[in-house]
């Protein structure tokens, strides 16, 4: 009978209730340089060829190492496996000298070969790496990606011998450097891809802990799937005396409220994201706990200008001026975000818009509404606001709904979609106004401002200018950056008189993070090498 | 009349006083709480039970009977129940007033209790073996084992054969009859010295019912042990009662010796009662004269079966029958016999699967949806469960006007004459027509079944045990008017029941069926009189001669 | 016995074949892709990653394609994780969800089943109003309400209980359990109340008491297992519906458990693994009702299996 | 004898003169718990409509320098995060939620009753097909369904009514099959028959009216279920869209700032407590008001 059971049931509970919760992850932390960090979402895969995200990207960068690191404070390369380099002249030919104690975990030394041989699988057209187009500005990687191009032999990287490797670009590329700090330019370890596998398969068993062989300072020591992944210190790393680190716990977690909740609780030393509504509490409870940085992205509205009534530009500016950004930030977003009226952030890389065609002027929005023909919102079609499910992109569309409301007298419908309808209907122009946002791959205006060439893949609003699509163009083979930067911002100037896009704000990083959490440099792109990260009590620091 | 009943029982008193008195009840009165105010159940009665002897109650529900032995038990809800008055002296312990712990300690040990229905008096869900050694291993300080020992013998006692594995079985696995024994063994196997025997045989089968009977008048003489026996059947308390108490409406009206109660009755009600039973034939006969041309209903080579479990149950075999018009063919049978299957295939609620029934030219059961709703006006039912019958949702009203929409019958505008002419040829109060069936007794919903049945001017009535579930005055008032029915409409009917004398009362001629089978089929009073079957004449010895 | 479940089976064949069917042309219907992504992702790539997962084959040539692999128990690679097969992560997933609907189930039985036997003893008294009130709150706060509330309570001010991970610190598992039982318990303490009154008058429960058993006695050899019948009935689609339902409370305190494949696996469009979920639901609702009926039965002598159909 | 009285009862008038309807009114009026219900529901009803008149503010009127703020003078149960005034959002929400609540529970309701009946008064081979298809729309991916639902018939609360009756009705559906089987066999239905009511006759005319008891209490445990499946449907991107409010989207949103802003929990929350217990409430006197048997004991 059931109360057999129930008893004993009742008593083990009421035992567990009562037991001691024992110290928490950061409380015993410390001492063993264990990190517990949240990574949002679980990654697809860590095989640095064919995953695509932040939370992939933050294991990878434990478990590999590029050619190149950036320094977590300047954002400036600095060498890693590659001990040194030369540019030469053209800017177009750069060539590597591989540091000789750069090993694999396993203790086979990194050979220029294997960069090659990586970079062959990376752009090869079965592996389908959805970053193949990061190399396309090596000399023929686009064709041979492609598959109009067989023979990798006359692609423009090659290894001159074991610790050399020699690559020739198509243009000056004064960002390359940044480009080969990301992971899908890393190297892979041959015999561990062969011995799961063809070079150019995908999804093999080479990434699961015990076959994963890497370069980076740590290793894969187990992964449980939609919980934990834990990488250990990689004693075969050439640069192993500076890690810290013994441990990183990487923890998948969808939702932010639990990742709060974990934080506070001290099981997270840092997370991967932060609920809005938390952030002024933390700001005035605990303000050691909260960072806010800088972040290499632009929260955005795209329109779509081959529907009426968003064809007229008037229509355009007179929505992008009318959104009063300031009284987004503060008092939605919250979280020290920048009021945004041109696209790529301020000092990318030094480089500054100096747009003020769009300011937050609400008699001239109403002026060029009236002009376009809709004097205050007369005969102005209702039109709907797409944004894909989440609670923080419906509080921004909500209030900006209600700011067109009283400013321009228009009516706009709200839609949020599942995330893969939303892209299928961005994709498809099935939209009118569609909530956006760029995080840029590497530091540089050409992230964002390459996006609106004429049928760019990201460009998506159905805007084509010739003039911007030249503009651009001629960036790509300047070398000089301070006239690069200027075209860049006459291109965005271009891109801000026509709007196909209203710029919102630009993003700051805002996570939790616990003050004993040490070495992690906040910069735009977000990157914190983990092998200067490490743990230290506040209060022996003399930290308060 | 009080002064009358008090006289008797000083009297006895004085007779019996030197004989041990186990149990005494005095002034005894029990209220329960309605929503209509206070319901009398038990209005100041007072008796007594002297050791080894067995006092009958009867009377008709609601009589408080029951509620008075239930009382001496502690088993009355309080509330809505409550004792206002009254001791119940058993062994110095007054029953009304002694607490819970006193009353588990003599509940079961010492005055236990045997009940009307073995099928649901038993647990459904505990084996009959755990269930009487439940008493035993609760009072008595004895190993499951021991117990188990006692229990067997105890089973073999009442007349269980293979007590062995009976032991582990589950009430559902047992007959009606077994399941009376496993109460009865239940309620002995503590020897207590009193036993209320609440209408133990009601439930039962005739032939079974004359079994347990004996079986408890035998065990009581056997035992020595008192014996309070609650029936309504007047046959019963007679054959199985040294003294009885008459109850009506809570009140004591007789009390005596149950021969002299019976053979000379002082109390009017007394009378009625033991003039309702039905002794004989029916005062009218239908003056049979078979047409066997053209019968009403034929049915012919019927054979019905139903799956069950790996195998098929034979319910009908093979079973012809032909009625003339206006003739009442009783059909006579013990549960299981097939009588109810029969009867359900012909108004087509349970299809047949060999043979044919014929309703005049028609053959029913090859009848299309709308030709079959047609013949239906021709055949109704009255079903055994008055309760069961009427949708208890429905007013009086609706549920006899229904048939009239369906078979439009009546204008929209002569719905209410019909309905209220049909109430009042039942004999209902036509003012009632807006009541629901709970509010009826059970005989006055019998009433209203009737009423249905005869709403759509049929032909033929299957009447299913139309009486088994009433009290025995307002049974004699059912057939009464079943008959007088029949007679006004030219009614053919079938009266189907398991109760051989009401059978006589009514039927024209009798059939006796026996395991699908019809065994016997004669004119009513040459059946009971001079039965050929073995069958027939092993139900009539079963009746109690009284 | 055996004919129960060949007639089991019988029906069960055709529920998971037109699940399956009816599932998978329905995903393929869905707007968007497996392999959409915020970046977009060149249309070369996309027909590489088709061809790589049989997507270029025309749909009913990947239909038969699948259900030949599934004969052969092949459920196919996660076109997400692209280095798991379905059956791996459901492997991974299954064994936690499915451990966290026994403690969820068994603590919506224990408080359920006190509840609605207190309210039963005794209806319309305070010990029926309390308990059954609570119940009723307990149906209208959802898990991801109470979720958040118990954490808050017990987690973040008291401290007691840690608020995430499934067995990686002691006790983490209680607060998941409590939440995704509670509306379970509420609907438990209706059944029970119901069943046990309807029970308890019955005549054997007369009987019982004529007997001189105490209350407790009574209740607990006499009433509670017919008194149960309702919830048994209750329990098969219940358990197949907190599997399917533990989605809100896995995320809320971090598990990793099958409900949280299942849901994202729709919002990914990770085609095989809703196809591997589906099925493996539609057989746990069919395995869980025949489950529910042996029970049923188990409990009641009078029931048996092969009168049932 | 008949003849005689007839012209007698011609005139008769009924005993109370009233009707099953007026019976069942009679009896719930009795139920003092179930009235304070009826009335509490009456108030609330009357308030949602007339909302668009008393409500203080505008439902989207939004004042983000304000933001979320506790209740006050001017706002009584405070405001949201874009400083929208709560109690204007409850009233407003209210006309959604009990819409919504009702609307579905309607469709699912229909469904359910007539699916579970035909099931279990015919039973057999047409029962295990009946339930045999709600075992299978109990199995489909619920999500899949729902994002379908939205792409081919896109935003509008119509669809929201029928998804969430679709969704609903099984659990109902099994419910009355199984009343339903038990009324089958009660002997007044094989009266029914032998009357000579066709089967359709049957089920809505004795079968259906002896189901509403637990019917109705499922009804009642439906209803919020329901209010709360709206919220997450709506989130979802099927139901309303803001900045229209429900009572289960202002506690869901609540949810998420509970620790910060509790008010935008507490009072929705407590509203839609409220609702469910006289709902309950009501139910339980309805059920009771419908059963003439009650009556008696």
């Amino acid at each position: 009978m059931p109360n057999k059971i129930l008893l004993p049931v009742l008593l083990s509970i009421l035992l567990l209730v009562g037991c001691d919760l024992g110290p928490s992850n950061i409380e015993s932390a410390t001492a063993k340089q264990i990190l517990h960090l949240g990574n949002g979402t679980e990654p697809k895969d860590l095989d640095p060829h064919t995953v695509t995200g932040v939370p992939e990207h933050n294991i990878i960068s434990a478990l590999f190492e590029g050619l190149i690191s950036v320094d977590p404070a300047t954002l400036a390369p600095q060498p890693a496996v590659a001990e040194s380099w030369v540019i030469s002249n053209d800017g177009k030919r750069y060539t590597f000298t591989l540091r000789d104690n750069s090993n694999w975990s396993n203790g086979d030394p990194v050979t220029a070969d294997d960069f090659v041989w990586s970079w062959q699988r990376m752009l090869s057209p079965a592996l389908a790496s959805e970053y193949a187009y990061q190399l396309f500005t090596v000399k023929n990687a686009q064709a041979f990606n492609h598959g109009e191009l067989k023979d990798f032999s006359q692609v423009g990287v090659k290894a001159i011998n074991s610790k050399t490797l020699v690559i020739e670009l198509e243009n000056p590329t004064p960002y390359f450097l940044s480009l080969l700090a990301h992971y899908s330019t890393f190297a892979v370890h041959p015999p561990t891809i062969l011995a799961f596998g063809e070079r150019d398969q995908a999804g093999t068993l080479w990434t699961r802990p015990g076959n994963l062989v890497g370069n980076g300072p740590f290793t894969l020591d187990s992964w449980r799937l939609n919980y934990i992944i834990r990488v250990k210190k990689n004693p075969h790393y050439w640069d192993h005396e500076t890690v810290r680190l013994n441990e990183i716990l990487f923890y998948p977690i969808d939702s932010a409220l639990t990742e709060e909740r974990m934080f506070r609780t001290g099981v997270l030393h840092a997370t991967s994201s932060t609920p809005l509504d938390k952030i002024a509490s933390y700001q005035t409870n605990d303000p050691d706990k909260i960072s806010i940085d800088p972040y290499l992205g632009t929260y955005y509205y795209r329109l779509n200008v081959t529907e009426k009534p968003l064809d007229d530009v008037r229509v355009r500016r007179a929505l992008s001026m009318s959104i009063d950004r300031q009284a987004i930030t503060d008092s939605i977003t919250k979280g020290g975000q920048i009021p945004a009226f041109t696209f790529t952030p301020p000092n990318t890389q030094g480089y500054f818009a100096n747009n003020n065609s769009i300011r937050y002027d609400l008699a001239l929005a109403q002026q060029l509404l009236s002009e376009a023909g809709f004097p205050n919102g007369e005969g102005f079609p209702e039109i709907e606001l797409t944004y894909n499910t989440s609670d923080g992109h419906r509080r921004i569309a909500v209030a900006i709904q209600q700011m067109w409301k009283l400013a321009l007298n228009i009516n706009v419908r709200l839609s949020n979609q599942d995330w893969k309808v939303y892209l299928s209907r961005i994709q498809a122009l099935d939209y009118s106004i569609a909530r956006a946002a760029w995080i840029g791959d590497y530091p540089d205006p050409n992230t964002f401002l390459d996006m609106f060439v004429t049928d760019g893949g990201n460009n998506q609003t159905g805007w084509s200018n010739s003039q911007y699509d030249e503009l651009i163009a001629s960036a790509a083979s300047e070398a000089d950056e301070k006239k690069r930067y200027k075209i860049f911002q006459q291109a965005e100037n271009l891109l801000m008189d026509e709007s196909p896009i209203i710029p919102i704000y630009t993003y700051t990083r805002v996570l939790l993070k616990h003050p004993q959490l040490k070495g992690w440099e906040p910069n735009i792109l977000d990157i914190h090498p983990y092998k200067y990260v490490y743990l230290e009590d506040s209060t022996i620091n003399g930290g308060q | 009349m009080v002064f009358e009943t008090r006289s008797i029982l000083a009297q006895l008193a004085t007779d019996t006083r030197d004989i041990m008195e186990l149990l005494n009840v005095n002034n005894l009165s029990i209220a329960f709480d309605t929503r209509d105010g206070k319901t009398q159940a038990v209005d100041n009665i007072s008796f007594n039970v002297q050791q080894g002897e067995t006092l009958g109650i009867v009377g008709e529900s609601g009589s408080g009977k029951s509620v008075s032995c239930y009382a001496l038990m502690g088993l009355i809800d309080k509330p809505p129940g409550h004792i206002e008055r009254g001791k119940a002296l058993f062994h110095n312990v007054d029953l009304l007033s002694a607490d819970e712990k006193t009353m588990r300690g003599i509940r079961g040990k010492r005055i236990s209790m045997i009940f009307q229905d073995p099928m649901t008096a038993l647990n459904p869900y505990l084996s009959v073996g755990a269930q009487i050694i439940e008493p035993l291993l609760l009072h008595e300080d004895v190993s499951r084992n021991l117990a188990k020992q006692k229990a067997l013998t105890l089973l073999e006692e009442v007349g269980i054969n293979d007590a062995a594995s009976r032991y582990y079985q589950y009430p559902h696995e047992l007959s009606g009859g077994m399941r009376q024994r496993v109460v009865i063994a239940m309620a002995l196997i503590t020897e207590p010295e009193l036993l209320i025997a609440d209408e133990p045989t009601t439930a039962l089968d005739v032939t079974i019912q004359a079994q347990i009977l004996e079986l408890i008048k035998d065990l009581q003489q056997r035992r020595n042990i008192a014996v309070i026996f609650i029936s309504h059947d007047l046959d019963v308390i007679r054959y199985m009662t040294d003294r009885t108490l008459v109850m009506e409406q809570g009140r004591i009206v007789e009390h005596g010796q149950s021969q002299t109660v019976f053979n000379s009755p002082n109390h009017s009600y007394t009378k009625k009662l033991l003039a309702s039973i039905p002794q004989q034939a029916k005062p009218v006969k239908f003056k049979y004269t078979p047409k066997k041309n053209s019968p009403l209903l034929s049915v012919n080579n019927v054979s019905i079966s139903y799956a069950d479990r790996s195998s098929r149950f034979q319910a009908v075999n093979n079973v012809s029958l032909k009625l003339a018009k206006g003739e009442i063919l009783g059909l006579v049978g013990e549960s299981g016999c097939g009588k109810t299957t029969l009867s359900q295939s012909i108004v087509k609620l349970i299809n047949i699967d060999r043979g044919e029934i014929l309703l005049g030219e028609l053959s029913l059961h090859k009848l299309n949806t709308s030709e079959l709703k047609q013949a239906r006006k021709n055949v109704q039912m009255i079903f055994q469960d008055p309760y069961a019958s009427l949708n208890p949702r429905m007013t009086v009203f609706n549920t006899l006007a229904e048939p009239l929409k369906i078979h439009r019958l009546a204008e929209s505008s002569d719905i209410k004459k019909k309905v209220l002419n049909l109430m009042a040829d039942v004999g209902l109060d036509p003012c009632w027509a807006n009541k629901y069936p709970h509010e009826f007794s059970g005989g006055q919903r019998q009433r209203i079944a009737i009423a249905r049945a005869l709403a759509v001017e049929p032909q033929l009535i299957i009447a299913d045990e139309p009486v088994s579930a009433l009290d025995v005055t307002i049974q004699a008032q059912i057939l009464e008017l079943l008959l007088t029915l029949c007679q006004q409409r030219q009614l053919t009917m079938i009266f189907i029941s398991h109760d051989l004398a009401v059978v006589r009362y009514i039927a024209d001629r009798t059939a006796v069926m026996n395991q699908g089978k019809i065994v016997e089929l004669n004119a009513t009073e040459t059946l009971y009189q001079e039965p050929t079957h073995s069958y027939t004449q092993q139900l009539l010895s079963a009746k109690l001669s009284g | 016995m055996i004919r129960f479940f060949l007639s089991r089976l019988l029906q069960a064949m055709p529920v998971i074949f037109i699940v399956i069917t009816a599932t998978f042309f329905l995903i393929r219907s869905a707007p968007g892709g497996p392999f959409d992504a915020d970046k977009v992702v060149s249309q070369e790539v996309i027909e590489r990653l088709n061809e790589r997962y049989n997507l270029d084959a025309p749909i009913h040539q990947q239909y038969f394609d699948y259900l030949s692999h599934l004969i052969r128990g092949d459920f196919g690679p996660s076109f997400r994780y692209t280095n798991r097969s379905v059956t791996e992560m459901i492997g991974a997933g299954l064994p936690i969800t499915f451990e966290l609907a026994i403690y969820a189930i068994m603590i919506a039985l224990i408080i359920g089943i006190s509840a609605g036997m207190l309210a039963a003893v005794r209806p319309n008294t305070a010990q029926d109003y309390i308990p059954m009130s609570l119940a009723m709150t307990g149906i209208c706060m959802p898990s991801f309400l109470l979720g958040p509330l118990l954490v808050l309570v017990f987690g973040i001010w008291l401290q007691w209980l840690p608020v995430s991970g499934w067995g990686y610190s002691p006790g983490d598992k209680i607060l998941p359990a409590i939440t995704l039982g509670s509306t379970y318990a509420a609907y438990i303490a209706r059944l029970t109340r119901g069943g046990m009154l309807e029970v308890l008058n019955q005549d054997y429960i007369r009987t019982a008491k004529a007997k001189g058993l105490s209350t407790s006695k009574i209740i607990f050899k006499h009433a509670l297992r017919g008194g149960l019948a309702p919830v048994v009935a209750f329990l098969g689609p219940a358990i197949a519906g907190l599997l399917a339902g533990s989605f809100v409370v896995e995320t809320i305190f971090q598990i990793p458990g099958l409900g949280r494949f299942y849901v994202q696996a729709a919002f990914n469009r990770d085609y095989t693994m809703i196809m591997g979920t589906t099925i493996l639901l539609s057989c746990l609702i069919v395995f869980l009702n025949m489950l529910s009926d042996l029970l049923a039965v188990w409990l009641n002598p009078r029931l048996t299996l092969d009168a049932k159909h | 004898m008949a003849t005689d009285s007839l012209q007698q009862y011609q005139d008769v008038v009924f005993d109370q003169g009233r009707s099953p309807w007026q019976d069942a009114w009679y009896r719930l009026k009795q139920n003092k718990l179930a009235i304070i219900s009826l009335n509490f529901l009456a108030a609330l009803v009357v308030i949602c409509v007339l909302t668009p008149w008393l409500a203080p503010y505008g439902y989207e009127t939004q004042n983000l320098a304000l933001g979320a703020s506790g209740p006050s003078a001017a706002h009584w149960l405070g405001t949201d995060i874009h400083g929208r005034d709560l109690m204007t959002r409850l009233m407003y929400g209210g006309r959604i939620s009990l819409m919504v609540g009702f609307a579905a529970t309607a469709v699912s309701l229909v469904i359910g009753v007539l699916w579970g009946a035909i099931a279990g008064y015919v039973g057999g081979l047409t029962d295990t097909v009946l339930m045999r298809i709600v075992d299978i729309l109990y199995a489909l991916p619920f999500m899949i369904f729902i994002i379908l639902l939205m792409v081919v018939f896109g935003r509008s609360l119509l669809l929201l009514f029928l998804a969430i009756g679709l969704i609903e009705w099984l659990t109902m559906a099994r419910i009355v099959r199984t009343q339903v089987m038990n009324i089958r066999n009660q002997e007044f239905v094989s009266a029914a028959i032998v009357t000579g009511l066709s089967h359709w006759q049957i089920i809505s005319r004795h079968i259906i009216p002896n189901i509403i008891g637990p019917v109705i209490v499922y009804i009642t445990l439906t209803i919020p279920s329901v209010m709360l499946l709206e919220a997450f449907l709506s989130f979802l991107g099927l139901g309303i869209q803001p900045p229209q409010s429900s009572w289960g989207v202002l506690i869901s949103g609540g949810v998420e700032t509970m620790e910060e802003y509790p008010w935008l929990l507490l009072f929705p929350g407590l509203t839609l407590s409220a609702t469910l217990f006289a709902l309950n409430f009501l139910g339980d006197g309805l059920r009771d008001a419908l059963d003439p048997r009650a009556t008696s004991d």
